[in-house]
C-alpha cells in the first residue's frame, strides 16, 4: 500500500465520521422491527400479533409508497382473491337499513389498557372515508365519494358481487389500496358486508334516493 | 386550592379588552368518574370584575359554562396602567381573586 | 382507563356528546371556521404553561428537588430552545430522547419519582391533572418564536430518524394502517377531522411546531405528542403504545426533523 | 331602578364597606329560579323577560357548526342604548339558562363566554335595556357522532 492510498483511506474515514451517514436499509429495518416488538408493554399475545405484518402488508410498506412490480401486484391480488368468502345464505345484498347503521359506526376492536373495547359487533367505518348519504355532512374524504353508487351502476347481481368483493378485500382489485381488507381480516362478517352492499346499491337507500 | 387565573387586558382605543382564562372543573353533576361514581356539581356561580375599584361586570353562571372557562369583558374609558381585579366564587364557596394591569395593545 | 378520558369528557357536557364529533363536507368548512377561530383566540393551554412553570421550579418528589438541574439538552435548568432541538442524543442515558422521555428521566433521577407512577398519570383525566402535560406546555412555550432545528448530529439520532421513516410507512394490524394511510395526501379528512400530509415538509412545518402540546377542547386538557401517537395507535387498533418507547421517539424524530424551519408557537389549540 | 341594577349596586356598596363577605353577597344574587328552569319560557319568566321583543340590534357570534359541544364560544354584542344585562340561553339544554352578565361603570354591552351544548339548538340572547327586554337567536349545530 503506498502513501497515496493511505491518505485516501484516511480522508474517506474522516468523511464518514464527520458527515451525517445514515444506516443502510437492512439495519434500519432490523432496528425498527425491534422497536415494534418492544413498543407495546401491555396486552395479550393475540393483541401483540396485530403488530406482526403479513406478507402482503410487508410488500405494501415501502418507504415513499409502494411501487409494485407486476409480480408483486399479481401475488397480492391472488392472495386477496383467495381470501374472499361469501355469506352462507348466498345473499350478497342484505338489509340496507342495517347497512346504514353500520356505515356510520366507526368503532370496534380498539384496545385500551390491554382490553379490547366491548362491542356487540364492529362498525363498518365507511363514512370515516367515504361520502354516502348526501345529507350526512360528517363524511370523510380519504376515499372516493359514493353518493349515487347504485343509481349509477344499478343493483344487478354482478354489481352486488363486485361491491361485496371489493369491500371484503379491496386489495383483490387494487393491491396496497388504503382501504382495509375488512372481510379478509375478520373485522366485518360476510353478513355485515352484505348489509353494507345493500346500503350502496338499493334504490331506496339514501345513497341513491337523496331528497 | 384554586389555580391562578390568566388575565389579559389590552387597550384598543379607549376600550380595554379583558380576556380571562380560569382553571375550574365546572362539573355538571351528571358525569361519572373513572370509578363509576357520580361527580357532584361543582361550578362557578359568580364572577365579578372591577376596574379601578368600580364594579364593571357582574356575571352569574350555571354549570353549562365550559370546563376551564373563558370569558371576556370590555370597558370603555380605560387607560393603560389601570388595575383590573377579577373574582370568581363557586357553589362550594371556593373563590379566587387575581388582578392585572391594562396594557396598550 | 386513560382512553376513557374522551368519553368522560363527553359526559361532562350536559348531555352526552361523543369524543369525535363530526361534520363537514366542504360546504361545512365556513360553518366550522368561525368556531375554530374563536377557540384559537383564547387558549386555556396557557393555564398549563403557568402550572408547568411552577412545577418545574418547585421542590417535589421523594428527593425534594426541583427540575432546575434537569438537562433537557441546552444545559441544566435551561428550557429556552429545548423544543427546537429535540429529540436528541443524551450521553448520560446513551439514548435518543424526546421531551417527554427526557422529562421522565429527570423526574426519576433528580426527584426520585417512580417511573411507573409517572407513566400511570402521564395523561390527564377529568378527575386528575397530569404533571407531564403541564411541564411539556411550559417547556414547549419557552421556545416560542424559535425555529425547529433537529440536527441529527449523532449517529443514533440518524438511526432514529431512519427507523421513524420506516415505521411511518409500515402497514400493520386488522385495518392495514400505517401513518401514511391517513397522512400521505393533502386535503384529506377522516370524518370532519383534517389530516395533515406528513410527507410534505411545508405542512409539517406548519403543524408540528404549533402543537403538540396543544389544548384539546374535546379532552379539556393539554395533550402532548406522546398522547397524539398513542391515540393514533389506538385508532389503528394496535395495542397501547408504550410511553417514551423507542418506536414513539423514532416517529417523533422523523417528523420533527422533517418540520425543521417551522416557527414554534406552543401550546397549540386542537379540537 | 330595575332589580338587577339595584342588587349590583347594593352589592358593590356593601362590599366596599366591608360589611359582607363577597361570597355571601353574590350567592344572594344568583338567579336560582332561572338557572334551575327546564324550559326557555320559564327562564324568560324568571328574568322578567317573557314579552321580550325581537331585535336586530343584538348581534350573536357563534359557530354555525360546533365541532365540540363541550366548548361552544358565544359572543353577544348589544347596540341597544342603556343595555344593562345580557343573558345567554341554550334552548335545548336540560337547564337552558347558561349565564347572565350585568354591566356597569363603563362596561361595554358585550358578553363572551364558552358554554356546553347538548345538541343542536337555538342560542337565545336576552338583553335588558332601560327596563325593557329584547331578544335574538342564532342556531348552532352540534356535531354528534362516534369517533372514526
Amino acid at each position: 500500500m503506498n502513501n497515496k492510498t493511505i491518505l485516501v483511506l484516511a480522508l474517506t474515514t474522516a468523511t464518514f465520521v464527520g458527515c451525517a451517514s445514515f444506516p443502510d436499509a437492512q439495519s434500519t429495518a432490523k432496528s425498527a422491527e425491534q422497536m415494534v416488538a418492544e413498543a407495546h408493554a401491555i396486552g395479550t399475545p393475540d393483541m401483540k400479533q396485530r403488530t406482526v405484518q403479513d406478507h402482503s402488508q410487508r410488500t405494501c410498506s415501502a418507504i415513499g409508497g409502494a411501487k409494485l412490480t407486476s409480480s408483486q401486484a399479481a401475488e397480492i391480488t391472488k392472495t386477496a382473491r383467495d381470501s374472499i368468502r361469501y355469506p352462507s345464505s348466498g345473499k350478497l345484498a342484505g338489509d340496507w337499513k342495517t347497512g346504514a347503521r353500520l356505515t356510520t359506526d366507526g368503532r370496534g376492536q380498539r384496545i385500551v389498557n390491554g382490553k379490547i373495547e366491548a362491542r356487540k359487533e364492529n362498525g363498518a367505518l365507511c363514512i370515516n372515508c367515504h361520502a354516502l348519504d348526501p345529507s350526512d355532512v360528517n363524511a370523510g374524504n380519504l376515499g372516493p365519494a359514493l353518493i349515487g353508487y347504485g343509481k349509477q351502476r344499478g343493483n344487478a347481481e354482478a354489481v352486488a358481487r363486485y361491491t361485496y368483493e371489493r369491500i371484503y378485500n379491496a386489495w383483490a382489485f387494487m393491491p396496497c389500496s388504503n382501504m382495509p381488507r375488512l372481510g379478509a381480516s375478520g373485522f366485518l362478517t360476510p353478513e355485515q358486508i352484505a348489509h353494507v352492499v345493500a346500503y350502496l346499491v338499493d334504490p331506496l337507500s339514501p345513497v341513491n334516493n337523496s331528497r | 386550592m384554586a389555580e391562578p387565573m390568566k388575565i389579559r387586558a389590552r387597550l384598543k382605543g379607549d376600550i380595554a379588552d379583558i380576556r380571562v382564562l380560569v382553571a375550574h372543573p365546572m362539573e355538571t353533576g351528571q358525569r361519572k368518574n373513572a370509578g363509576g361514581a357520580l361527580v357532584p356539581m361543582h361550578f362557578i356561580k359568580h364572577v365579578l370584575v372591577t376596574h379601578k375599584g368600580n364594579v364593571v361586570y357582574d356575571a352569574q353562571w350555571s354549570q353549562a359554562v365550559s370546563r376551564n372557562p373563558v370569558f371576556a369583558v370590555r370597558v370603555k374609558g380605560a387607560k393603560a396602567g389601570d388595575k383590573v381585579v377579577v373574582t370568581w366564587t363557586d357553589n362550594k364557596d371556593d373563590k379566587r381573586t387575581d388582578e392585572a394591569v391594562i396594557v396598550a395593545a | 382507563m386513560i382512553r376513557n378520558v374522551g368519553r368522560v369528557a363527553a359526559m361532562a357536557t350536559v348531555l352526552a356528546i361523543t369524543l369525535c364529533p363530526a361534520l363537514a363536507q366542504d360546504k361545512a368548512g365556513n360553518g366550522l371556521a368561525v368556531g375554530r377561530q374563536m377557540l384559537a383566540e383564547d387558549n386555556p393551554g396557557e393555564l398549563w404553561v403557568e402550572r408547568g412553570r411552577r412545577l418545574f421550579h418547585e421542590k417535589r418528589g421523594p428527593r425534594n428537588a426541583s427540575l432546575e438541574q434537569c438537562d433537557l439538552g441546552e444545559g441544566p435548568g435551561v428550557v429556552k430552545g429545548v423544543f427546537a432541538h429535540l429529540p436528541r442524543y443524551f450521553a448520560d442515558t446513551g439514548k435518543v430522547q424526546d421531551l417527554e422521555s427526557r422529562l421522565l428521566t429527570c423526574m426519576v433521577q433528580l426527584q426520585g419519582f417512580k417511573r411507573e407512577d409517572i407513566i400511570r398519570t402521564r395523561f390527564g383525566t377529568l378527575d386528575r391533572n397530569s404533571d407531564l402535560e403541564a411541564l411539556v406546555s411550559y417547556i414547549g412555550a419557552a421556545s416560542n418564536g424559535m425555529r425547529m432545528n433537529v440536527r441529527l448530529k449523532h449517529a443514533q439520532e440518524r438511526d432514529m430518524y431512519k427507523a421513524g421513516e420506516y415505521l411511518f410507512y409500515r402497514r400493520t394490524g386488522p385495518l392495514d394502517f400505517a401513518c401514511v394511510t391517513c397522512h400521505g395526501d393533502s386535503g384529506k379528512r377522516i370524518r370532519l377531522q383534517e389530516l395533515p400530509n406528513m410527507t410534505r415538509a411545508e405542512e409539517l412545518r406548519e403543524i408540528i411546531p404549533t402543537g403538540w402540546p396543544a389544548y384539546r377542547g374535546t379532552h379539556s386538557t393539554v395533550r402532548t405528542m406522546q398522547h397524539r401517537l398513542y391515540d393514533c395507535f389506538w385508532q389503528m387498533r394496535l395495542p397501547d403504545l408504550g410511553y417514551a418507547s423507542d418506536l414513539s421517539v423514532a416517529l417523533t424524530t422523523y417528523l420533527y426533523h422533517s418540520a425543521n424551519g417551522g416557527v414554534i408557537n406552543l401550546p397549540g389549540v386542537r379540537r | 331602578m330595575n332589580p338587577l341594577r339595584r342588587s349590583l349596586l347594593q352589592f358593590a356598596a356593601l362590599a366596599a364597606a366591608g360589611w359582607l363577605k363577597t361570597s355571601q353577597a353574590v350567592a344572594a344574587a344568583w338567579n336560582a329560579a332561572g338557572f334551575e328552569a327546564k324550559a326557555t319560557a320559564e327562564v324568560l319568566k324568571s328574568l322578567g323577560a317573557s314579552g321580550a321583543a325581537e331585535s336586530s340590534d343584538i348581534a350573536i357570534t357563534a359557530p354555525d357548526i360546533a365541532e365540540n359541544g363541550a366548548v361552544v364560544p358565544i359572543e353577544v354584542v348589544s347596540r341597544i342604548p342603556n343595555t344593562q344585562a345580557i343573558s345567554i340561553i341554550a334552548e335545548k339544554n336540560p337547564f337552558p339558562l347558561a349565564a347572565t352578565m350585568q354591566f356597569a361603570n363603563g362596561a361595554e354591552p358585550y358578553a363572551y363566554v364558552r358554554i356546553k351544548m347538548g345538541q343542536t339548538a337555538h342560542v337565545r340572547a336576552i338583553v335588558q335595556a332601560g327596563g325593557k327586554f329584547f331578544t335574538a337567536t342564532r342556531e348552532v349545530k352540534i356535531t354528534i357522532g362516534g369517533c372514526g
